[in-house]
């Protein structure tokens, strides 16, 4: 199988897709002739045209919102928005029109589209090229949450994100975006939304996380095994639907709970993980539900000393687990 | 005469007339039914019917796309909808096609006859206007794109964007300004920079046009042009069409507190549903008799979408949680 | 003491401050000459004339964004958003600008600005005025949240906030706004931001809320009463930052909570709130932490019998609490 | 001579010059401290700078305020900023006076000389500008503001409603677009629907005015005129200069992917910092003397700046949590 990286999984997916599928478009700042800033869409211009490739002015709340009259009307628009961060002008059409639109027209309307958007630090992108977002958008009902960690992960929830019926935001780690490379089959293949994965078994310790964070996680996890701690690690990939039954499952494994991620903790999406599991789960609780989270200030700072205080890594995730598993 | 030379014929003037007429009337009961406690909510179209029907009348009902906006009654009656849609959207029942009850009224949306379902904050519906037509790019449909909004509205940010990407693209979308002189309570002169609407269409590589908003053939006009121009790939146009709001901004609004009961009087004698009337006695195309019975005739339409409407089911409470997601 | 409503303390509130002030200033949609489509500017261009009551265009994101650049160069914007369905136009400048000034300019620029809005259902508004839309700005460090339940609460937090030197998201509930009266002093006096109130003494269950849900959690206790149920209610009054100290103590007073809000359920302020107890407080917990929240919808409908299902309301409350109670 | 006739000194010409030549000299040795992995990121000026000084030079520099965007050096620089400023900042200091080492270099925001902190996202300033210029009306003083921003970034929704809102009120703001014919890749045609910004203007009752943006004395003319009208209560004004992007869009960026290596050359023969240089010579303002002085100034001046940022304290891991509320 080749072996390609996380960037390369998006282009494919989308390749794949619009080949597939006529009605299938890509949307965004720069996606055309440059083919994304990070390259998403790299040669798509040249199979596609520039119709089904578009170039659009730079206005996020249009890219969504005429995303979603095309939607409506009965294309599957892939609207990319260039960092995460931008993300904030479209807002109000994500809100109040993509997600209320089957709820408000009582089925009659749907809006099949995908925004996806690089979020994520750790590459000197300083407060406005480095946030998390997502857990802005996962108390949205209408909405479906996507936030992948391995180029296989990636391919098969982007093609089941367009597939979908319903808006997806599709969260892409911008430092995996090369960091990270996998097997991933060359033929068009699905992850189903809504299922988490367990990217390793364990049994001193459950951390729950996505992004990033599972790979550091599992760097972590690695190094704790020599110490004799056996870390248990649930991937979410989709936030929204959560997938309560893995979370459930996952806790009740080793009764201890350390929720990870890379966005501010207070209000960040692990509490509802928290939530779900002190309310559904509280009786295979052993120990109190851990988050280690990013500090609850305005993103990092572009100086490479703070970048480094504010993002968590391997270490301090593992100093956080071992604190959990002494318990 | 005026109309035969926008080639219309007589009877497609009494057309225009008739859903005119449904409109003001179907309004006009809305708040009956209000002031009498049945209705929680009204928002009115009275004033700005001939501006509605004007435009509406220049589209092609079998395959051009309406995103329209809550005043906007005019326009869904002459696409399809009925006084009996109206009714049961007012009174929320669960056969509302618009939203089974879930919106409030003048919300519409109906995919039977290509309205595209629409929400409160403003000018959302601009951008998705621009969406559907770029989708006919993409299949190479020839559908035509009305939609509108409030003059209030049009200094939103999504106005901006919407004008500029039609532009750049020379969308077959119309964007219909309706002027009525006030946002709630604020004038226009505390809303508009430049005093007007249309001249902003230069800005955007596209013609801006303003017309009287109550005189329902100069709006035809106006609107026959643009949708000529966008049909055949001209681009988009800006109308802005200038009238009058004839009643409160809503049931819930006291518009004495911040305008003249004899500026309302004023506005009525330019009031189009008035104007047009006077033009079908004064150009003798009906009779007394046909007059009145056309009257009778919507008048009854009415009161029975009212009993069947009032009679109908309302949703089940188990609805919901129904088609959050597919 | 003077009784008064809800929406006449904010009034009054606004008055005082404009009084002792000067650059204190209110902007939004009809607040001038109408005096708010809910008269919470009632008679205020009166008194302090149309540039200090200032009606603008029909922009979200002017209004907070003109009161961003006045309240950075020295005044205190008092800004109202008409619905707080309305304010998803203006989170770009809430999140982007308003909520970073201060860090990203290392302190050197401040934004003391309140952004008013009426929020919250049970009033027929339908899907676009009837939302609760905290939950989405709670994630956001630098913003602080109040979301007071009572006229004197009202009046005491709003003047705070006014003199607050941070941005302050200041949600009333519409409800509440001529369904409530209370004594309240006609002096200028302050509740401090940051510091939850119990408005109910009990022993058996915790009931941890906030704005409307305060009022039928009070008379669900008291039904209960009668039942034997004692029912402790700690009304947040502040959202962020929380008052982690109140929480924890009122969940030891019981061993058992239950957090109400009107907002949906899934990634609602209560999933935080649960979160920190999960954490903080996991070893005082008899039970597991109930949430008790509307549907995951996108907002409540219109008709009126949906609207009643959507809603929370003292029955609903009291039974949840019985629940928890026999636990 | 066009600098008399505007009532410049000769001074005044050269110290234009030398703030020109300084931003150019500046932004060239940011990009050589990058290609040698000394700094992360740059987003230059170049080739925009005839139009930042001759814009900022028509200003009160003891009073007026700027709401700039990331290209704006040559604004930034006269107003009072220091080349030191910008390596402290450049090398993420702690004394970076901009944020302390927390933003990207070019997010300028300085109290010291009433420049506004400025952010990422594009256009967000165009408001804060309004609401600078609003204080003013309610605190009584005559301070002008300019905001400025990209040609691309002049579709966003916020450009509209802030020209709008300064319209309305007649706010003393002038509305830069520094239009350099790309947005990243994107070329004019596909950005603005009517080819055009200034043309914007009169939509929003302001005077729109189209620049050579290489030409600083023709700049400094409108600007100047821009100002007196704003200071004089008269109103907003929009000011479209025209030039060029120099460089690629930033450090990331690799504009050969989408336009040509000649397009760039031949835009470089209109360079204003070029046409200004030649017309000093034309004109004998200076010595040849006195140019080589001035240029080994500037370069000492930066040199110095380099070394002092690379060796100054980088901010505190425990700043971190530090400013988030007061
Ligand atoms: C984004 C947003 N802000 C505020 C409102 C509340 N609101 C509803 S209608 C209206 C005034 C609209 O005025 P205009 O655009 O002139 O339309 P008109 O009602 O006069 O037809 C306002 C402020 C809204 N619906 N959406
Ligand atoms: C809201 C937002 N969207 C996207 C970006 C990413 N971005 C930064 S600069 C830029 C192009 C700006 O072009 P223009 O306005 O013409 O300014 P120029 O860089 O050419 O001076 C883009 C897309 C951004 N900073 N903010
Ligand atoms: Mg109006
Ligand atoms: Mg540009």
């Amino acid at each position: 199988m080749p072996v390609i990286s996380y960037i390369d999984a998006i282009t494919e997916a989308m390749r794949d897709e619009m080949e597939r599928d006529k009605s299938v478009f890509i949307l965004g700042e720069d996606v055309g002739v440059r083919g994304g800033v990070f390259r998403a869409t790299n040669g798509l211009i040249d199979l596609y045209g520039e119709d089904r490739v578009l170039d659009t002015p730079l206005t996020e709340s249009a890219i969504v919102g005429v995303g979603i009259g095309a939607a409506a009307y009965g294309l599957r628009p892939i609207a990319e928005i260039q960092f995460a961060d931008f993300i904030m002008p479209a807002v109000n059409q994500i809100i109040s029109e993509a997600a209320k639109m089957r709820y408000r027209s009582n089925g009659t309307f749907q809006c099949p589209m995908v925004i996806r958007a690089p979020y994520g630090g750790g590459i000197h992108g300083a407060l406005y090229h480095s946030q998390s977002v997502e857990a802005l958008f996962t108390g949205v009902p209408g909405l479906k949450i996507v936030a992948p960690s391995t180029p296989y992960d990636v391919k098969g929830l982007l093609l089941s994100s367009i597939r979908d019926n319903d808006p997806v935001l599709f969260f892409e780690h911008k430092k995996l975006y090369r960091l990270i490379k996998d097997e991933v089959p060359s033929e068009s293949y699905t992850v189903p939304i809504g299922k988490a994965d367990v990217k390793r078994e364990g049994s001193d310790v459950t951390v729950i996380t996505y992004g990033l964070m599972v790979h550091y996680t599992l760097e972590a996890a690695k190094k704790l095994e020599e110490e004799g701690i056996d870390v248990h690690v649930l991937d979410l990939r989709t936030l929204i639907p959560l997938d309560k039954e893995a979370v459930l499952e996952a806790t009740k494994r080793t009764g201890k709970v350390l929720i990870v991620h890379e966005d501010n903790k207070t209000s960040g999406f692990g509490a509802e993980v928290a939530a779900v599991i002190a309310e559904e789960a509280f009786f295979d609780l052993d120990a109190p539900i851990g988050r280690l989270c990013s500090p609850d200030v305005p993103s990092m700072p572009y100086n490479s000393k703070l970048e480094k205080a504010f993002m968590l890594n391997p270490e301090k995730i593992a100093t956080a687990i071992r604190e959990l598993a002494e318990l | 005469m005026k109309h035969q030379e926008l080639g219309l014929t007589n009877e497609q003037v009494l057309e225009m007339y008739r859903y005119m007429l449904l409109a003001r009337k179907v309004d006009e009961k809305m708040w009956l039914l209000n002031r009498a406690g049945k209705l929680p909510f009204v928002v009115s179209c009275q004033g700005q019917e001939a501006t509605q029907i004007g435009i509406a009348y220049a589209l092609d009902r079998q395959k051009d796309w309406l995103c329209p906006y809550y005043r906007d009654l005019g326009m869904v009656l002459l696409f399809g909808q009925t006084a009996k849609d109206q009714m049961l959207s007012a009174f929320a029942k669960k056969d509302d096609p618009n939203s089974g009850g879930r919106q409030m009224p003048n919300h519409f949306g109906d995919h039977r006859y290509r309205i595209l379902s629409g929400s409160s904050p403003v000018t959302t519906q601009f951008l998705h206007a621009v969406g559907i037509a770029y989708a006919g790019k993409i299949t190479g449909e020839d559908h035509v794109v009305l939609t509108s909004c409030g003059e209030g509205s049009s200094n939103q940010g999504d106005w901006h964007e919407a004008l500029n990407f039609a532009g750049v693209h020379k969308l077959p979308v119309i964007f219909l300004v309706e002027n009525n002189l006030y946002a709630i309570s604020v004038p226009l002169e505390k809303q508009l920079a430049g005093g007007n609407v249309a001249e902003r269409g230069q800005g955007y590589g596209m013609p801006g046009i303003r017309v009287d908003g109550n005189d329902v053939f100069g709006v035809y006009e106006v609107m026959k042009e643009a949708v000529e121009r966008a049909r055949s790939g001209e681009g988009p146009t800006l109308i802005e069409a200038v009238s009058y709001r004839l009643t409160p901004h809503s049931s819930d609004d006291d518009d004495l507190a911040y305008r003249t009961r004899e500026e309302v009087e004023e506005a009525k004698k330019r009031d189009g549903l008035f104007v047009l009337e006077k033009y079908l006695d004064d150009h003798q195309l009906w009779t007394l008799d046909e007059k009145e019975f056309l009257n009778k005739e919507l008048d009854v339409e009415i009161t029975e979408a009212i009993k069947f409407a009032e009679s109908a089911a309302h949703p089940d409470p188990t609805d919901l949680s129904k088609h959050v997601y597919a």
